[in-house]
């Protein structure tokens, strides 16, 4: 064995890939890692392939977000679940190379759109923000849109939508594919009222695989990523699986 | 008043046209309440977003099984966490009730303890200890959140205990006590002998409610990762955007619950009645 | 022969004065009965004699040695002193065979099976064999306080102390417990009772002490005590309960 | 024993010393005991790690103005529940004493009402009511979660308090209905002016046991939207990785609910001193 | 003449028959005291005609009327029947003059000023004039007693029930209710009395009643059943008794 990851993953010669619970469209398909459909499930075994793992050499595991970002040791070794890169969270645990750029988008239902609000960030103070607790979504709202009202918070996505359902909230902000998941199968009268674009320079929020602090396997990941990313594999798996997002209008 | 002939005086005759009569009535104003809930209920606007979003048959029939398997977790949990909660607990109150000044730290300890975990929500405790201490760099399978979680739980419970201990230690009359000081028995053995069978037999109903709240309690564990029961519910619930699996949830909890939470009142009431 | 002698015995619970200055000679084989208004002290004096209570000034002579010295180890003294008290006494959890077994087995360290024959003996002498393995809420009051009696009979103590022992019974089975009582008497045991039972007090006492406040105020034959009483207070108490 | 010229007697003298003997063997353990957790904590080989992970103190001085602003919200929740619990608690506990055959349907009511309240896990309730309800279609702002939430919290408690005060009018001894009945009171008058009177007195050490366990419940709102102290502590924590906001919300806690957890044991010990 | 009249009155509590056909006729103004062993029936005979238990056969006619009848209101009857327990009479959480008036005011209607000078009255009468405002914890004994009597008093009834009323209380304490009771019987009260106290019944009964088993075994003046009783079972309670 040649490849670089040999001897250092927790099972020997087996990757231990872990994912959210539930994993959800479109990152996995079905909340099926193991059929590499989804875009990060895709991504999960051209990273494992090119660090010398086949199909067959890649065990998937499920951990909660929260889980996932404690210090500690880990029972994966590698796991991605749309976490984004963090200074704070580099200090406990390590990041990949970012694998998505991702624009953030406004989740509303139409009745919204109807009584006025717009993609404007004077009509989104007004309005009642939802949002996935501990996750960098937070920050965002809180700083570029600074809402009037204090912003409730949830533990995952579905619990975000059914307090939109219940009219409890009226926008939320998620990564834009997540945002036109929800939008389209979830909400019957979901919408996307607008997006802050992936290259914004404040608040990025670029997706990295996870590890435990201090993973010998960083390095391979990272080399995995880069490799992907030069030619143009990594492009077309996004092409793939996520839809294309200029339909949606800048926030301004 | 004359015994008739078919064995029963005009009393007893009297008493059970009566008892048939409140018989009748009881059925008849439980039936018109009920046929009013059925009746008025589904005309509530509402009505069928709620039943589907909460009462989908299919999905109760589909997730059912699943949760029913994830529920053995709990009971799993359940059941390594009890021993290790009643021999805790009763540690601790004994450290409490220790009287020697030398034990005097022992006591501290003992306060300090129960006023801390009884103080503190059960969820952060579980946070705290199941997400922090395997953080400080705990290897595998020493960091598993199941162990770490459980000790959440165990620490908190047997603050709990601990003082459903102690009021049992002292609910047991200080005559006892002299009578058993008065045969020149030594503080230990009284307290083996004489204090603790007694004070363990009382407190039986009050720690069957505990493990009730406990049994309910270890569903908290799935929030630092454990898919038991609540996890299982809420993993289908975020597929399916359906919230019918928690209703599943909570029958299987009322279907264990139920019956112990009987059966502690049942000796409570039994308890009173033999003290009265 | 004196086998306990107190004098001036006190004792204070925080600023109630409760015994001030009890004299007290007990002859061996002797049987004294403490009578006295309700709060007078005879319960505290009895507690006293067998160490529950730590008594303020003093002294408690028994078999010679001041027992109320400080720093005297209690469990050894109290062996010595049996103490049978209102209600409450057996420990409901355990049989009457075993309520009996615990101490001795505990503090002699003798096994159950050594002590049996000679517990069995007792349990025969006041007619409780067959009831040797019955629960304490299995018993009537006044097999209760038998069952009781055996109990501190068990450890051989060499002088009995009984604190109202039948004020809790139903009035027809006092009886039976005012007659275990004359037959340690006729046994020769030396024993203090306090009582309201006057009758009695009258028949089998060698020697009655009359309680109030906290003191002795008058001691003498029943028939002294009964017929021709010498201070007001104990007219009074007399003529209240007679 | 002679008095001595001090006025102090031989046995006084005595046991001053013993006691003075015994306060230095105590403060001496103590001490022992403390030093070698001073000494000995830092030198275990994570305690470095533990300290940042969790008393971190450029973290607490951060985090704990927004977090005692959170618990703000956690005070309001508690202080309107309270009321709402106690009168629904009450009329539940009437309820099942309800005698008479025509109200039937209202003892099976409380019976169910408490033993499904009773059963199910306080954060399934949340969860259930919290959206299931506005999902009705309720408008602002009478869907929103703070109400819901809380109402989830007041048909939970109230199960548990209607327990409570059943039991505190079953503690009424019989007799004091039989001496109120024999004056010819008629039943609620018993009721009113006997029974209640003596029943709620009785059970307000229980009760103030239920308000800390409400107090520390009111986290679990969190779980359906509203920014209290457990969930600002979350924000805190996900964000820093650290977790020493949970520690800040502990304190929080902490000073809340052991001062009225232990007002509460010392009512009970006066009461149960009273009773024996 | 005649104002409460029992026949055959017959009660179990499940299989146990605790009263086996009663007959006892009450003259206006008479003391009749009951006695017998505990278990004898006592308590429950005198809870059936204060209507707190429904009896199973028999009659009991109370002014003329058979309030036993299934169907007959109990409250309007249990006005006219007051009725004293041993202990745990009083409401705890109410002053003297509280207790005594909450039935007054809420039966008849009437304001508590309205009450307040008859009240009071009873009070002096009793020499508890300056105990109206205690507490029940802050009396003795013998004054809650007493207490009781007065609030049953409140209510004029027709006669009055005493369920060993003294059997409580310290010994000293006995007299002064057991004066209480003499007091009353001056005044003509009809009243019916179980008791242990044999002492009191022999001076002051019209009439005693010998329960055994639930059954009135003996019956005649006081004079009568203490020095001639004539059957067995009499003789052999009066025999533990005495
Ligand atoms: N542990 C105690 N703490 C405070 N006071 C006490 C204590 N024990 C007894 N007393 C008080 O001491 C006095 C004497 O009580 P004691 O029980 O010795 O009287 P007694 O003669 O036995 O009365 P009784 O006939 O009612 O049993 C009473 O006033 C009582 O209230
Ligand atoms: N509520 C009840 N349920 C069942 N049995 C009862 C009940 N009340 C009384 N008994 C039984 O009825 C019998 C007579 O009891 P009662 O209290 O009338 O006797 P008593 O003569 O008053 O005795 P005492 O002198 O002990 O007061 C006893 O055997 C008792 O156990
Ligand atoms: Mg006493
Ligand atoms: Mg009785």
């Amino acid at each position: 064995d040649t490849h670089c990851a040999a001897g250092k993953t927790l099972s020997p010669d087996v990757l231990t890939i872990a994912t959210g619970n539930p994993a959800y469209y479109p990152w996995v398909m079905d909340d099926d890692p193991t059929s590499g459909a989804g875009f990060e499930s895709a991504v999960a075994y051209e990273v494992a392939k090119r660090m010398g793992f086949e199909k067959d050499a890649v065990v998937w595991t499920r951990a909660t977000f929260d889980q996932s970002i404690q210090p500690g040791a880990k029972e994966f070794d590698v796991n991605l679940q749309q976490f984004s890169i963090t200074e704070d969270r580099e200090k406990v645990v390590d990041f990949s190379e970012p694998y998505y750029s991702a624009a953030m988008a406004v989740l509303v239902r139409q009745p919204t759109i109807d009584g006025g609000a717009t993609a404007e960030l004077a009509s989104l103070k007004d309005l009642k923000w939802g949002v996935m607790a501990g996750t960098t979504a937070l920050e965002t709202v809180n700083s570029a849109i600074a809402p009037a009202d204090t912003p409730l918070l949830y533990d995952d996505n579905v619990n975000v939508v059914e307090a939109m359902k219940a009219n409890q909230i009226d926008a939320a902000l998620f990564d834009l594919p997540t945002a036109l998941y929800l939008s389209a199968v979830v909400l019957d009268d979901g919408a996307l009222l607008g997006q802050f674009a992936a290259d914004r320079s404040e608040n990025p929020d670029q997706f990295g695989i996870l590890m435990e602090e201090g993973s010998p396997l960083k390095a391979c990941v990272d080399e995995a990523l880069s490799a992907m990313k030069d030619d143009g594999t990594l492009a077309a798996i996004e092409a793939e699986w996520l839809q294309e997002t200029t339909g949606v209008p800048l926030i301004k | 008043m004359k015994t008739t002939s078919a064995g029963l005086t005009a009393r007893q005759i009297y008493e059970q046209k009566a008892r048939r009569k409140s018989v009748a009535v009881a059925t008849l104003s439980t039936v018109v309440v009920m046929v009013l809930i059925v009746i008025l209920l589904p005309m509530t606007p509402g009505w069928d977003r709620v039943r589907s979003s909460f009462f989908d048959w299919d999905i109760l029939a589909k997730t059912f099984p699943s949760l029913l398997s994830a529920f053995r977790w709990d009971v799993a949990i359940f059941l390594w966490c009890t021993p290790a909660i009643a021999f805790l607990g009763l540690f601790i109150a004994l450290c409490r009730d220790a009287r020697a000044p030398a034990l005097f730290p022992l006591r501290v300890f003992g306060v300090l303890y129960t006023d801390i975990f009884r103080g503190v929500p059960v969820i952060l405790i579980v946070f705290l200890i199941g997400f922090g201490v395997p953080g400080l760099g705990l290897q595998r399978p020493w960091n598993s959140p199941y162990i770490w979680g459980s000790l959440a739980l165990i620490l908190t419970y047997s603050a709990y205990v601990a003082e459903i201990f102690r009021a049992g230690i002292e609910s047991v009359h200080e005559s006892q006590r002299a009578a058993a000081k008065s045969l020149g028995l030594s503080h230990s053995d009284i307290m083996r002998f004489v204090v603790l069978p007694q004070a363990i037999r009382r407190v039986v109903p009050a720690n069957m409610n505990m493990l009730v709240a406990l049994q309910k309690d270890v569903a908290l564990l799935s929030f630092i990762g454990p898919v038991e029961l609540l996890r299982q519910a809420g993993v289908h619930k975020s597929l399916l955007a359906n919230f019918t699996p928690y209703v599943g949830a909570a029958i299987i909890f009322l279907a264990v619950t139920i019956p112990v939470t009987r059966f502690a009142d049942y000796l409570i009431a039994k308890q009173n009645k033999a003290r009265s | 022969m004196s086998i306990l002698r107190l004098s001036n015995v006190t004792k204070s619970f925080g600023p109630t004065e409760v015994l001030r200055g009890i004299d007290l000679d007990v002859n061996e084989g002797e049987m004294i009965c403490l009578i006295g208004a309700s709060g007078s002290g005879k319960s505290t004096l009895l507690r006293t004699i067998n160490l529950l209570e730590p008594i303020d000034e003093g002294e408690i002579r028994f078999e010679g040695h001041d027992i109320s010295l400080p720093g005297v180890a209690p469990q050894p003294i109290r062996r010595k002193i049996g103490l049978v008290f209102q209600s409450f006494n057996l420990f409901p959890h355990m049989t009457a065979v075993e309520n009996v077994l615990l101490a001795p087995s505990r503090v002699f360290k003798r096994s159950r099976k050594d002590l049996l024959p000679d517990v069995t003996q007792l349990f025969e002498r006041f007619n409780l064999r067959d009831r040797m393995n019955a629960y304490p809420d299995q018993l009537s009051g006044g097999q209760q306080q038998r069952v009781a009696i055996v109990r501190a009979l068990a450890m051989q103590p060499k002088i009995m102390l009984f604190d109202e022992v039948t004020s809790a019974l139903d009035p027809e089975l006092v009886s039976e417990v005012l007659e275990t009582l004359l037959k340690l008497k006729a046994q020769n045991m030396t024993m203090i009772l306090a009582t309201h039972e006057m009758g009695f007090a009258r028949e089998a006492a060698d020697r009655v002490c009359v309680l109030d406040g906290g003191k002795i105020i008058e001691t003498g034959t029943p028939d002294q005590i009964f017929n021709a009483p010498r201070t007001k207070r104990a007219k009074e108490f007399l003529a209240s309960v007679l």
